[in-house]
């Protein structure tokens, strides 16, 4: 319980950054921050206590294993990240290239 | 005096030459062993394309285009792309999309587990390819400095 | 589970670091930090699979982000304050909090998931796929389907990533550009 | 493995996703080479995909809900795709409105370079959609909407200028701030049931019944895919992302992409999978008006002619939320009547408004005029598609709206459905204005050299606005009880959907 309101505590320290820093970079880490967070609320769902790794080994039975699904969804989410941060950088370089700045004040030539 | 070679000073140019093949070999074997250990087509793929992007920024852009050029990385990566989506649709000998119709195998073997290898060679040509050619494309955005 | 707390706290206070210093690069540094430090908690969370994954995922995407804050911008970020967002924003994220702890409330407690679905995949994972990582037979056989979707993503990211840094995007209207432009070859 | 006991036709259900897939990769793979091949390809693709549509419709009248096991896995323990009528009704709205605008492109995008990626991310994005619409899987669910999005990401910025890069942005920190809260909520549902197929979810909450969790899940899903339709407290991404990106994009966005990622999946999780209450109807019934409201008054004001269709669209989007939040029979008909039909006219307009900057390079309605003498084929569709959106009779748009006024006043909103009226009105005091300044009065000096648009687009546009003048024959009872009364019934069906999806499993 304490464990996942701390996840969810990094997750708002990132929503935060996002909602309100004006810099282009400084958003891209706020929506890292909030990856991250989401990604270890998922593990953290599926943790067991005393649980051992979803591995098999040879001759051996193992019982009582974490639960894979979840691991397996923030494998995908991992990936999602990545191309997602990818993208927004990409975005990002070239908005720095056109205004020759970051800051997000500086950049207004749409009105709403 | 010597002219000023394109990349980093010489020690890292000689840690990254003992280091790149071990990377690299250590990314295939990441892949190749996804079934069975810890890793997989994806973790692996992440490897190799850092593996070049590691010659790339120690010996300079143009020795690692060198050894993968874009065309090829693009190229490698819609093949791997089609290869996922075609063994994919290969499952319908099985009778269903995706269907694991090769044959399991014996259990912790590297042959083993059916189509899972072969995703997870297709998923690694893919992403590794890809990542590479995003990193080229962010490399070789040059970015005029500006005065206001 | 002690260790999973002190971790859990320095990821915290490195993100709060990252988000409130002004330097980009430290900022940048920092969330590589905490990006490390997510991949240690996968491990002490019995995720192997994941901590490899993110550890090789931060790598690359703090070369990315350095390589896009190196040598740009003034590091000082703009100190103009405005209270009325940052006040707006912490009315938000006080009532997310207290609605989400109203809700982890009615959870199964941490460490006691109810693994209905998954016990199937413990149970009979090895015999129907012939995966011994468990992770594995999911992503690739039962669930293969996601990761189909998942490898698109990163190819439509690719894709994107090409067409935003294509130098030139429309053609004047009277004018036969070439078609292909400087990033193609 | 038995074939025998499943329909071979049943198997067409991965091809809504796969045949996409497919061709973008081919497209990214030769397009660079094979001068025209992305135009052909692209095109083939997308109209099989609409003849695959129209056959879903036939299969789900005779076979009901087919529920389609990938890799032959029983769900929950895989991933289902699930094909039932308003799944089928969803699918042809997209895949008509996605091949009209692929013929259209071939001809608009001449304008800018790297055709071959456009196509490519174009397919990415209408797989995308067809995968959002196809699953029965919470998790997948996110994965398709995430293919969608990315892609539509990039679309915005095609045309790399100043303006363009700045929408894009704007649109991707609020597009992943929802995908965030979205997948914060599917983690939540996950502790909570330990499931990800839709149907199993449903069903175990509606054993658990009500719970604080699910209230939490709710709000996450509410901020999450209401940022994806556009309603008003998120809409600020929508008037800056839509009119940035190329014409046919715009078209898609405004016409389908707020509705496959937003409206219906919306409708889909709130009634089949959480249950819908007193107080969720009541919120999105709020939030439709609010939108409705505040997009029409901020139309009004605009003299860029894709910003002023934008704010229409969160106006117009505002109907089908309202509609849709009512959960009376009525509700729902008029609601997704509504959607088809919003996704004609927009796309018609948004084509129009492409035709127009193609021929004459502007925006901006102030240097237009007398515009029909020079473009009669862009004119008159406009005009069409103009007078359909306001309501005017006997055009698709007015027996949409009608039907969302008598459902309104049916289940004793007055209020309403007296807005409802004011804002159709408030409608078409814009489009005549769109009309007056662009297509009647004098032709300006600096727009006597003008031509009409090439044969490609005109196409496109004429079949739009066909389909606009007879859109109202959806009404015709044989017709309607095909297709609109049967995707009303599914979504009437509320928390009965598990059992029509574990009934139907073979």
């Amino acid at each position: 319980m304490m464990i996942y309101l701390m996840c969810l505590i990094l997750f708002c320290v990132g929503v935060y950054c996002i909602l309100v820093k004006k810099n282009l970079i400084k958003i891209i880490i706020g929506i890292g921050i909030v990856e991250y967070a989401v990604n270890l609320f998922f593990v953290l769902v599926g943790y067991r206590v005393q649980g051992r790794a979803p591995i098999l080994a040879q001759d051996q039975v193992i019982q009582n294993m974490v639960d894979p699904l979840p691991q397996a969804l923030v494998l995908t989410a991992i990936v999602i990240g990545l191309a997602v941060t990818a993208l927004i950088v990409a975005i990002a370089m070239r908005l720095y290239e056109k205004y020759g700045t970051f800051d997000i004040t500086k950049i207004r030539k749409l009105r709403g | 005096m010597k002219t000023k070679e394109p990349g980093m000073t010489l020690i890292v140019k000689t840690i990254t030459r003992l280091t790149v093949g071990l990377i690299l070999l250590y990314g295939i074997y990441i892949v190749t062993h996804g079934h069975v250990s810890p890793g997989g087509g994806f973790a692996g793929g992440v490897i190799i394309a850092l593996s070049f992007i590691h010659l790339m920024l120690a010996f300079g852009k143009d020795l690692a285009l060198k050894k993968l050029s874009r065309g090829a990385a693009s190229f490698f990566e819609s093949f791997g792309a089609i290869m996922f989506l075609t063994i994919g649709l290969l499952g319908f000998i099985g009778g269903y999309f995706f269907f694991n119709f090769f044959s399991k195998g014996k259990p912790f073997n590297l042959f083993s587990a059916g189509i899972i290898p072969l995703c997870n060679i297709a998923i690694c040509l893919k992403v590794g390819a890809g990542l590479f050619a995003v990193f080229v494309a962010l490399i070789l955005l040059e970015i005029p400095i500006r005065k206001e | 589970m002690f260790e999973l707390y002190v971790l859990l706290l320095f990821m915290i206070i490195g993100a709060i670091i990252a988000v409130e210093i002004k330097d980009l690069l430290s900022s940048v540094v920092a969330v590589g930090a905490v990006g490390l430090g997510l991949s240690v908690a996968f491990l002490i969370l019995k995720a192997p699979d994941l901590a490899i994954t993110q550890l090789v995922v931060e790598i690359l995407c703090l070369i990315i982000l350095i390589r896009a804050t190196i040598k740009r911008d003034i590091p000082s970020v703009n100190r103009r304050k405005e209270v009325i967002n940052s006040v707006m924003a912490l009315l938000f994220i006080g009532g997310f909090l207290f609605f989400a702890y109203l809700a982890l409330k009615d959870l199964p407690s941490f460490g006691h998931p109810i693994m209905r679905v998954s016990q199937n995949y413990l149970a009979e994972g090895l015999k129907k796929t012939g995966a011994t990582n468990l992770v594995a037979s999911v992503i690739l056989d039962f669930r293969a389907y996601d990761t189909l979707g998942e490898a698109t993503i990163l190819f439509t990211a690719v894709i994107g990533v090409l067409t935003v840094l294509r130098r030139i995007g429309r053609k004047r209207v009277d004018e036969v550009a070439k078609e292909e432009d400087e990033y193609e070859n | 493995m038995n074939l025998a006991a499943f329909p071979i036709t049943h198997h067409l259900l991965p091809f809504f996703v796969a045949i996409p897939l497919g061709s973008a990769f081919l497209v990214s793979l030769l397009g660079k080479k094979l001068k025209g091949f992305p135009d052909t390809f692209s095109n083939l693709a997308t109209f099989s995909l609409f003849s695959l549509s129209l056959f879903s419709l036939l299969l789900t009248k005779r076979f009901g809900t087919v529920v389609y096991k990938v890799g032959g896995w029983i769900p929950p323990i895989g991933i289902c795709m699930v094909l039932d009528s308003l799944t089928s009704f969803m699918l042809v709205t997209i895949n008509l409105v996605a091949f009209l605008v692929t013929i259209y492109s071939i001809g608009y995008m001449e304008r800018y370079t790297a055709k071959w990626k456009f196509y490519t991310l174009f397919l990415l994005m209408l797989a995308g959609m067809n995968g959002v619409i196809v699953t029965g899987d919470m998790f997948n669910l996110f994965v398709f909407l995430e293919i969608a999005s990315i892609s539509s990401y990039a679309l915005v910025a095609f045309g790399v200028e100043h303006e363009e890069l700045e929408a894009s942005f704007k649109y991707m920190v609020m597009g992943i701030m929802a995908s965030l809260f979205i997948l914060l909520g599917i983690a939540f549902l996950y502790s909570l049931t330990s499931t990800l197929n839709m149907a199993d979810i449903s069903r175990t909450l509606a054993r658990i019944g009500n719970n604080q969790t699910v209230f939490f899940v709710a709000a996450l899903f509410l901020m999450g895919f209401g940022l994806k339709a556009a309603l008003v407290p998120f809409h600020a991404w929508l008037p800056d992302a839509h009119p940035s990106a190329p014409a046919p994009i715009s078209a898609m966005l405004s016409g389908v992409l707020i509705k496959a990622l937003g409206v219906y999946a919306l409708a889909r999780i709130f009634f089949n999978v959480l249950g819908m209450t007193a107080i969720s109807s009541s919120i999105l019934m709020v939030l439709g008006i609010i939108s409705m409201v505040l997009g029409g008054l901020l139309a009004l004001g605009q003299e860029d002619i894709k910003r002023l269709f934008a704010y229409s669209s969160i106006s117009q989007i505002g109907y089908v939320v309202f509609a849709i939040g009512m959960g009376t029979p009525l509700g729902i008909l008029a609601g997704l009547f509504h959607l088809f039909n919003h996704a004609i006219f927009k796309s018609l307009l948004f084509l129009n408004s492409g035709s127009i900057e193609y021929a004459t390079g502007t925006r901006d309605l102030r240097k237009m005029g007398g515009l029909t003498s020079k473009m009669p084929v862009t004119g008159y569709s406009s005009l069409v598609g103009s007078m359909s959106i306001s309501g005017i009779p006997p055009l698709s748009g007015f027996w949409s709206k009608l039907l969302i006024i008598l459902a309104a006043i049916e289940a004793k909103h007055f209020i309403f459905a007296s807005i409802a009226v004011l804002v159709s009105i408030l409608t078409l005091a814009y489009y005549l204005k769109v009309q007056k300044l662009a297509f009647f009065g004098e032709l300006k000096d600096s727009l006597k050299g003008i031509k009409e648009v090439p044969l490609t687009m005109k196409l496109s546009m004429i079949a739009l606005s066909i389909i606009c003048i007879f859109g109202g024959l959806l009404l015709i009872p044989g017709v309607q009880r095909n297709f609109l009364n049967l995707a009303t019934e599914v979504l009437i069906n509320g928390n009965n959907y598990a059992q029509v999806i574990f009934g139907s499993i073979k």
